[in-house]
């Protein structure tokens, strides 16, 4: 019942969260902790399991390899790497949702990352510990 | 015997801790260091250059970037890690 | 003793250092590093404290708010993660040993593999 | 366009490589080690590239981000840097070279590619802490570091190696903890992270807070020595070096090690005024702790029977040489140090991997069993040999470079007991490392061996790491002449005139 509003609460998290507290990381966690309570309450299946692991592992490496993108992007518009405004990304006007730049992009991609490697994290400590029981 | 050791070397460095810690600078004091131009740039010019509000986003992911990156690093060799050590 | 939360975060420092070093039992000195760690970042926070200072979100540039330095803020976020990160793959080792040797006592696993050789 | 952003692309390339290794997945086994392969050999080429760069403008300079350094993260490469990262690149390439082929014979199949992508992680990760001049970025790549060498020893899930892999993770969180506390004191009374700035402000925080100077000194220096194992604090690595696969105990004990004691050498040269540790205890405990360390790394070594982890307390006793060099605080001894840095980092890799080979073929680990194995298998013995007698100090070959300039220091620094430690403990490397040379070449087998194909990747790195040793042995003024500028800019800078 409370998973589609933890959710909705951390994509608010990550979306708004250069404009209010918050940001990609505790985001990431309160997403992350809504699919941890699903298994908490439920325990772990191992189909639905497979099936998230394989996909965290993409989006992981994806989330990582977004932010060097991002970074890259900076030096091919001919400013050093990692560059926001001065590689001239528009900056929009502040507290809006996209303003500052590559910053919400950069956000999205640490707050994906984390969600999926906590999700990973726990799944699989849990895993190995019900194997063995 | 060795609790009784351990105990006595915690205290000394302790109270040597205690002796630095009264020569800090004062908690919450406007005038530290700490609170110099730097932290003032960041929060006076955040706004213009980075496009946000909130000063800790911009700092994280724009000004000091690439430790997030490395932060990120931390994740993946983590999890790389430990499913390489549990799957083994 | 306005500098009561430095010697506070010193004394944690302190604690989980010793259960680090001290204790044999892996969940333990698991738990000592976390102490260790959140006492340097409450430090970090402690420094970057200011008197009446607001959290550094910015809404109104010329309203005069004192804000806290954002800075040590943004440098716990990272070392909070490094910090979990480290934690999860300690556990997962241990409990891998666990598994091996089913116990999480250093000394005991030491003297279990002294009985084998 | 390459050459302006060349820094942080040399940290970038093994990292990008790593994520693309965790995308493809553990089926791409293949793939995983070319992509490993292509992307050392590119960080290589660059990292020769940063050396060039170096030597022909004398320091390169980047901002990370377009920020300047109080606000951003800079990277700085000068003359001492960029020969370490220059080692670094290059002796973890010739390590993957070496593994590439050994490998699957070695590492359970399921976890190759997660191998692949913790060796490039942990090779961005001492790239970044050499280059990095912030002291906040450098702790998170420690920690990288840390993490993915431990994971690297644990690999394989053998019950010794990952008891090893735990207590070196809970040593080495110990250490960075430690630094991290020195890093926020240094921070509390500076206000700055950057290396730079905090040295231009210490003379000042000093007259203020000289207490919380001193312990932050002191707190990086204990936790840097937990990381390096200098002598009390060595308790982990015999046993994480001495169980690792054959290709991480090559590169922790070549590598690893050796990257906090660039931290160090940073921290002293860039941050702390020599002048301003002169009149500190630092340099008699340094030099005790270090002294401690060579004889007693050498004594621990003659006794182990395991040839592993003879090595690997042979790396206690070689670390205690490197920080003999840098405790001397004479231009000399640093440069000797800083050479003994690359040539151990060389000698020792050329060690493990060729003891790794004779064990992998004799099945045998114990040093009396690899009597005659040098007709059987004359490479791996021969690079063996050649990296004990660079050890021991015979004169041709590096090893014996690093040790003259240490002996030199010594002389310079006016501080004649530790040429006899030098003297004694280059005696003692010969008790250890002689027989089993001697043994290997002309003493007949003790076990029978079928005999079997060197892998091709294997001969090449091995014949590779002899031509350096002898190289950097003939040719030693090459290296010298390219760290002296910087090494006499420290001095020179800070008072000098010893």
């Amino acid at each position: 019942m409370m998973i589609p509003y933890l959710q909705l609460y951390g994509l608010y998290i990550i979306l708004y969260g250069h404009n209010s507290p918050g940001g990609g990381f505790a985001g990431g966690t309160i997403i992350a902790s809504s699919l941890i309570l699903y298994v908490l309450a439920f325990g772990l299946k191992n189909e639905e399991l497979r099936l998230s692991s394989s996909v965290a592992r993409v989006i992981e490496s994806c989330g990582a390899l977004a932010y060097v993108a991002i970074g890259l992007a900076g030096i091919v518009l001919g400013a050093n790497f990692l560059s926001n405004n001065s590689a001239g990304f528009p900056l929009g006007i502040p507290g809006r949702i996209f303003s500052g730049g590559t910053i919400v992009l950069l956000t999205v991609a640490i707050g994906l990352k984390v969600a999926s490697t906590m999700i990973t994290l726990f799944t699989n400590i849990a895993e190995k510990e019900g194997e063995e029981e | 015997m060795k609790t009784i050791l351990e105990v006595v070397t915690l205290v000394l460095i302790g109270v040597l801790l205690v002796m630095v810690v009264r020569e800090m600078p004062t908690f919450g004091d406007p005038t530290n260091p700490v609170h110099n131009e730097v932290s003032e740039f960041y929060l006076d010019n955040t706004q213009e250059e980075a496009g946000v509000q909130n000063v800790v986003a911009a700092i994280i992911t724009d000004y000091r970037g690439f430790d997030t990156l490395g932060e990120l690093t931390v994740l993946l060799t983590a999890i790389a890690g430990l499913l390489a050590v549990l799957r083994s | 003793m306005d500098n009561l939360f430095y010697a506070m975060a010193f004394i944690l420092f302190l604690t989980g250092f010793w259960i680090m070093l001290s204790h044999s039992n892996l969940i333990k000195k698991i738990i000592g590093m976390n102490v260790m760690e959140s006492a340097i970042f409450l430090f970090l926070v402690a420094i970057g404290y200011v008197k009446e200072g607001s959290a550094p979100i910015i809404t109104d540039a010329s309203s005069g708010i004192t804000h806290v330095n954002p800075l040590p803020s943004a440098l716990i976020l990272t070392g909070i993660v490094v910090s979990v990160s480290v934690t999860a793959f300690a556990l997962g080792l241990v409990v891998k040993l666990y598994q091996h040797y089913g116990t999480m006592d250093v000394d005991e696993i030491t003297r279990m593999r002294s009985e084998e050789l | 366009m390459i050459i302006a952003h060349i820094m942080p692309l040399t940290i970038l390339l093994p990292l990008v490589g790593a994520y693309l290794i965790l995308l493809f997945g553990s089926k791409a086994r293949n793939l995983a080690r070319n992509i490993a392969l292509i992307a050392s050999v590119a960080t290589f080429v660059m990292a020769c590239m940063i050396t060039y760069l170096v030597s022909r403008d004398g320091k390169l300079v980047y901002y990370l981000g377009g920020w300047a350094p109080p606000l951003g993260i800079e990277l700085v490469a000068d003359g001492i840097t960029a020969f370490l990262m220059m080692t670094f690149a290059g002796v973890g390439l010739t390590v993957l070279i070496f593994a590439y082929d050994i490998l699957a014979g070695e590492i359970k199949e399921k976890v190759i590619t997660r191998y692949y992508a913790l060796y490039l992680v942990l090779l961005a990760s001492l790239l970044g802490i050499v280059l990095s001049n912030d002291f906040f970025n450098m702790y998170v790549f420690l920690e990288i570091s840390s993490i993915a060498a431990a994971a690297l020893v644990a690999v394989n899930g053998d019950k010794l190696a990952m008891e090893a892999s735990i207590k070196y993770l809970i040593m080495s969180t110990l250490g960075s903890g430690t630094v991290l506390m020195g890093i926020a004191g240094l921070y509390m009374v500076t206000g700055y992270l950057n290396l730079g700035f905090i040295a231009a402000r210490l003379p000042d925080a000093f007259a203020t807070y000289p207490l919380t100077v001193l312990m932050t000194l002191a707190m990086l220096v204990v936790g840097i020595a937990v990381k390096a194992a200098l002598f009390p604090l060595h308790v982990w690595l015999p046993d994480a070096h001495g169980s690792a696969p054959t290709s991480s105990s090559a590169i922790l004990s070549g590598l690893v090690v050796k990257v906090y004691i660039a931290v160090l050498l940073k921290l002293l040269y860039r941050v702390f005024p020599l002048d301003f540790v002169r009149t500190l205890p630092l340099q008699g405990s340094l030099l005790v702790m270090a002294t401690l360390g060579i004889f007693i790394g050498s004594i621990m070594a003659i006794r182990q029977k395991d040839i592993k982890k003879m090595l690997a307390y042979s790396t206690v006793a070689q670390i205690g040489y490197v920080f003999l060099g840098i405790g001397l605080f004479s231009e000399k001894a640093m440069t000797g140090a800083i050479l003994h840095v690359f040539n151990h980092a060389v000698m020792k890799s050329m060690l493990f991997l060729s003891a790794g080979l004779l064990i992998k073929y004799s099945g045998r680990r114990t040093i009396t069993d690899l009597a005659g194995l040098g007709r059987t298998y004359p490479l791996p013995m021969i690079a063996f040999s050649v990296g004990a007698l660079s050890m021991v100090g015979v004169p041709p070959l590096s090893g014996f470079i690093s040790k003259w300039y240490l002996g030199l220091g010594a002389l310079e620094a006016d501080q004649m007991p530790f040429l006899l430690v030098l003297l004694i403990s280059s005696l003692l490397n010969g008790f250890y490392y002689m027989p089993i040379v001697i043994a290997g070449f002309f003493r007949k087998e003790t076990v029978e061996i079928q005999k079997q194909n060197v892998p091709f990747g294997a001969q090449v790195s091995l014949i590779i790491l002899i031509a350096a040793t002898f190289f950097f042995g003939l040719f030693s003024n090459v290296a010298v002449d390219y760290i002296t500028p910087t090494v006499r800019g420290l001095f020179g800078l800070f008072g000098g005139g010893i």
